[in-house]
């Protein structure tokens, strides 16, 4: 076991944490961060123009050929990017989904002239891609969609709604899944298309989330036109099309999110019961100590996913793990650290609740970190069926055409 | 052995049910986020004129003299309802401890407008972080003056008067306050439920007038007990309510080609939402007859009912989101609400960890 | 709300107590019980002998009619009885399945010759039964059972095995439930039948439990012929009859298993963490809360029944809720217990563990609780399903013939 | 960055994995509940062969010098096993402490004897209920002679020398024992796991030699903390084979039609006991790499370690015993095997607490 990278990581690490330090202050835990997050105008300028810097200097798409701008790089340096990165205080990364999702199934779907048309412009922060999945009567069974597209001619015309689309009022461009043909079984009447966000018939709304903040959107389509040619596979083939999107969502990297248990132990320090610092009351310790472990070993999977990567071997299901662990985690010290604050658990003004009021706004934000991106159900029953190999749920709607598979809600 | 609810409370409970499910729906109780709704004070005259504001006051103070079981069950119902008033606060703390404290001139000042409706008290006890304890008291009352910061206090902006614990020589008194008086300053403060508003209170000598009858950090303590009681009730409602809207949404969404609640996943969830749903209740039954007993049995029954109600209000308001899926979370869905208001009475009375040590204490004494 | 018994309630509790205590000691927790609790001969003889006494005294079957020795009384004499009768240091009793479930079911279905051979000789402890329902292959799902009864002139003759059969080995009589018809669906190919346990074709073998009591017993039937009057309900009525003697389950009281809360608190009492009692130490209070907390709802639900019972009304779910709950709160607390022990928390010497190795034996003897009677997870089911009213399990093997079932274990 | 084990230890474990599947299977483990089966001590003196006992010890003391991976990999393929030989206690501990403190002579007289599986070594710490404490030894070394109670030791009844923790003036020292000599009464001591027998030693003046390189409680508390790494991946072993077995069990079995592991309740429960599982394995590697290290990084990833590998064990081994129903608790099958070694491994160096404690302590000193 070694944990010191080779003199090649290490030179990279060096670089980019030199361009980093020229570019950005480094975090810090103690700053409130801005309340909801949400991307206005100015933090859009900011996420483009940093974007652009990073391309330029070869740190956008590491492992991307060379040919879109991308670095032709190592996952390993894109690995020891992201380590970096985290530690400064750039801006919110609104190109996540699209270079992480869309523009990888791009690559693997789309012709030439569409790669030569969209890819180094999405590298460069130039245009935004959304994903167009989700819909209000699908939720977690994401195959059971009603959004229609219907051949006219040399278009497709889509009518339906869909929901949970991140970034959606920002974005250029987007990846739709549709219902081609309602007369066979769900899975195979699917097609993926991608359409321009800014075309008549497209219609973006915010979602106002219970935390206040509007990350999400509802987007709907009116007789929208999308010609034939913006069609990724072939029409039937959406299901693919979308497993290979939601493969690379596996591998796109969520920060913890907060309070996380280096923000409890601040908290358990700053914060005095009975006469003493809460950190020394035996309760919070035995706390400590259980999400403690669990961090670490969420930090540790991770090492042994680069060390992974490092050797070419394609990563397992870690981040299901993550994303089960954190969340809940999130939840739970949120709620314990309110438990501290006594009397004062329920203030979420940021003037006089503890730490800005991280935890009671941890507090709200943490039940959509339990459902969005794949629910703790179904991370689970992903783990039990990919990684345990255990028997399938009883699909009752399998093999039965769209259109007559019972009662929908 | 009657282990119930008499036919009296029942109706009572009911009417409740019937009149909050018109008067207080979750619409308004979403609307109280963002400003008061309109109509928020007639209803709460309204509810006076029912007689459930003077619920448990003596009829000489103005009250209906129903007793401990009918302010219960009205605890429990406009805890279902997530009606956006301050009774805890306002009567089960403030009308209470004047009942129990003042003297007969304070009582008859205050108690008759307060059941009336006409003016709405606040009990001002925290002071910041930290768990109800004499320590925790900086506030001073000298001179009949009261010189110290309160934060948060329900209904503190609304209030009319205002009972605050203060620390006057070696003990710890509670005094009357008029919050809109001299040497006040107050100011809203943001809340995790904002239905429910709470003000910080900047208290620079401040005059104020001493309730005779609470002497000792034990007299606050009692107090606690008592009003733990229904705020368990509250929190046994709300609870109620939102396993009840999970079931509903799993039976009747559908994925996979079933109803959501087909799956095991979903059912397990509700059933030990269910399970302890159904301990709280029996906790808070039992809770109700110690508090109309008022004997030796009330201190570890009000914080074993507190304890039980308020884990499981969180319990049955996270896992009401998370079986109502990407709906749950946002803003215009009614499941935020119970899982903002969960926190708020988790907090209210002093946080779990007062009320947990609360009944190890009290089991210590018996055991 | 009113706690105390009506003057005909204290005046019958009175004349159970003062019985109870011309025959019997107070229990005592401090004293350590039996390991195993296992029931050898003078056991049974202790039992028997009691029962007698009960019975004579009018307190066996206080809700049976007079004329087969019950008491003709009230569901609330029966619990104030329970009440007090678990107050003293009773022998085990034996007649609980046999009483409890057995019987009722002949009183639904046998008719009077029957009853007036069996219902009386039972109730005074002179004749035990057992029910023959659980098998090796079946597990929760019961009526995928495999025994098989086939009919043969005036006989039915019985092959198979049967499994978890409590005190098989000192019954006179059991409840068997058989497959009499394998071509239609599993629930609707039973029969239901009594038995005499010594007959022959009838071997009684006990099951080693990993407490190392041996409570259980596997029946293995070769060739028994069973004659047709001793048949319960028509050929394939047999899932109705089983339904009968499974809801009497839910109404047999099981006795809280130990270690409970009172335990911990005296534990936490006895045990010094870094020089002071446990009990002061704040994470073996939060503990102790939440498991009073528990515990306490548990006893509350039981007034709650019991005032139910008082106004002749049905019990809902109570016992499905007091399962689930008390046996992870066994397993939680006996884990947590040796947690307090230390080094010595794997030590089960009684001589040398605290309270008797109380903690320890119960980490053995928990884990049957979690299954035995109903899985936590079979529970849950009927939680969900009975009480919340939500849609059952997706069932593939309800319409289909027993034996074109697919595969088996 | 490479985080993962070298070529040769990998294999050592794969070679490791495929002795004991033969040599010791579950069938060895429950065999060993009732009486020590025949064959051990050969299975014992085979280990020794096969360079596996001295794994960790320099080869001028007769080990074979492999380092920290191949004392985990063993470690963690024993407790794959269930392998009822004390490793953990005569290797890891008591080895370990003659290898770190003991005098050139003392080295000479037992390592090569302990590595060559010729001589069974034993550590006595605990004195009965408690955790690892200064504070918790009663027992006196003075003038050359023991006197106090020691127990649980494990293997205390075949050691043919005992390393004791005792308190000598201010310090608290090391002391080998002869237990088979004068002024020592042993005993067995029933353990939740026989097949890992335990003794009480009562020793009234017993002569024993001290150890000139330990001198101080933290010298005992640095070196639970190196045995903590390999009883971890003992733990991390464990567990793997109980998710294993009730995978496996899971895939098999059927209810209602259609395979157990099928059903949410028991898919949702076995990814749960995996998360865990793979939580204490990555928490496990980092242990052995700062085991190898020695370093500063070794206390906080050492009681990490413990923490979520004893916790891993505990959850894999309960519900592997639920999800094979009522099989699953009895004597005869295998599942209870596991949810007793997991209790034994968890008390063995000091309880859950005493990780849990050592944890923060750590933590502490770096945030």
């Amino acid at each position: 076991m070694d944990f010191d990278d080779t003199p090649e990581e290490a030179a990279f690490r060096a670089e980019a944490r030199a361009f980093l330090a020229a570019h950005h202050p480094r975090k810090d835990r103690a700053r409130a961060a801005a309340r909801y997050g949400d991307v206005d105008a100015t933090e859009l300028a900011r996420a483009r123009a940093w974007q652009a810097a990073k391309a330029d200097a070869g740190f956008a798409g590491i492992t991307w050929p060379r040919e879109w701008g991308g670095r032709g790089g190592s996952p390993i340096q894109q690995i020891i990017w992201n380590q970096e990165e985290a530690e400064f205080d750039v801006p919110y990364n609104v190109f996540l989904i699209g270079l992480g999702m869309c523009i990888p199934t791009l690559m693997a779907y789309a012709d030439r002239p569409v790669l030569d048309r969209f890819v180094a412009k999405a590298l460069r922060g130039e245009e935004i891609w959304c994903q167009l999945f989700s819909e209000p009567a699908a939720g977690s069974d994401v195959a059971g969609l009603r959004t229609r597209a219907e051949r006219d001619g040399a278009d497709w015309v889509v009518n339906g709604q869909k929901v949970w689309t991140s970034g959606a009022h920002y974005c250029d461009f987007g990846l739709l899944l549709a219902r081609t043909d309602p007369t066979v079984p769900k899975h195979a009447g699917l097609t993926a298309f991608w359409i321009d966000m800014k075309a008549p018939g497209v219609e973006v709304r915010p979602i106002h989330q219970m935390s206040g903040a509007s990350h999400f959107n509802e987007v709907f389509f009116t007789d929208l036109r999308v010609p034939d040619r913006q069609r990724l596979g072939a029409p039937g083939q959406g299901w693919k099309v979308a497993l290979t999107t939601l493969m690379n969502e596996r591998l796109a990297v969520g920060e913890p999110r907060r309070p996380d248990i280096h923000d409890l132990i601040a908290l358990a320090r700053a914060v005095t019961l009975d006469g003493s610092p809460a950190i020394e009351d035996k309760a919070v310790r035995a706390r400590i100590a259980g999400w403690w472990a669990d961090s670490a070993g969420l930090t540790y999977t991770r090492f042994r996913t680069m060390t992974a990567l490092s050797r070419g071997q394609t990563p397992g299901p870690e981040n299901s793990i993550a994303k089960v662990v954190n969340a809940a985690k999130q939840q739970a010290i949120a709620a314990f650290g309110m438990e501290l604050l006594g009397q004062a658990g329920a203030v979420l003004d940021p003037a006089l609740a503890p730490m800005a009021a991280l935890f009671q706004e941890g507090l709200l934000s943490a039940p959509a970190q339990r459902i969005a991106g794949g629910t703790d159900e179904i991370l689970r029953n992903i783990i039990a069926e990919r990684v345990l190999g255990l028997p399938g749920d009883i699909r009752v709607d399998k093999d039965i055409p769209f259109n007559r598979a019972g009662a929908r809600g | 052995m009657n282990f119930d609810f008499s036919d009296d409370s029942r109706l009572l409970r009911d009417q409740a049910r019937r009149f909050l499910a018109d008067r207080s729906p979750p619409a308004l109780a979403r609307a109280a986020l963002t400003a008061p709704p309109p109509g928020l004070d007639a209803l709460w005259r309204e509810m006076a004129g029912l007689g459930w504001l003077g619920a448990g006051l003596p009829e000489a103070d103005g009250g209906a003299g129903l007793g401990a079981e009918a302010v219960c069950v009205l605890a429990e119902a406009l805890g279902h309802a997530l009606t956006p008033l301050p009774y805890l606060s306002g009567i089960c703390l403030a009308a209470e401890a004047i009942a129990r404290f003042a003297s007969p001139a304070q009582r008859a000042a205050w108690l008759p407008r307060i059941a009336a409706g006409e003016a709405r008290a606040a009990f001002a006890l925290a002071e910041g972080v930290g768990d109800p304890a004499p320590g925790a008291i900086a506030t001073e009352l000298r001179v009949g003056r009261l010189t110290g910061e309160k934060w948060p206090v329900a209904d503190g902006m609304a209030a009319e008067v205002v009972v605050v614990a203060a620390r006057a020589g070696g003990e710890i008194a509670l005094a009357l306050l008029d919050p809109a008086g001299p040497g006040v300053t107050r100011a809203p403060v943001e809340m995790l439920d904002p239905g429910l508003p709470h003000a910080r209170l900047v208290l620079d000598a401040a005059p104020a007038e001493r309730l005779p009858g609470a002497r000792d950090v034990s007299d606050i303590a009692a107090l606690l007990d008592r009003a733990a009681v229904p705020a368990a009730f509250a929190a046994l409602g709300g609870a109620e309510a939102a396993l009840e809207a999970a079931v509903a949404y799993a039976k009747e969404r559908q994925a996979f080609g079933r109803p959501i609640g087909s799956f095991q996943a979903i059912k397990h969830k509700l059933a030990d939402v269910y399970v302890a749903v159904e301990l709280a209740r029996s906790n808070a039954w039992y809770a109700c007859w110690a508090l109309d007993q008022d004997g030796a049995a009330l201190r570890l029954a009000a914080a074993t009912a507190k304890v039980s109600a308020d884990a499981a209000f969180f319990l049955a308001a996270k896992e009401n989101i998370q079986t109502h899926g990407g709906i749950g979370f946002t803003w215009d869905a009614d499941p935020h609400l119970y899982y903002r208001r969960a926190q708020m009475l988790s907090a209210a009375l002093g946080g779990p960890r007062y009320w947990r040590e609360r009944t190890v204490a009290a089991l210590e004494t018996m055991n």
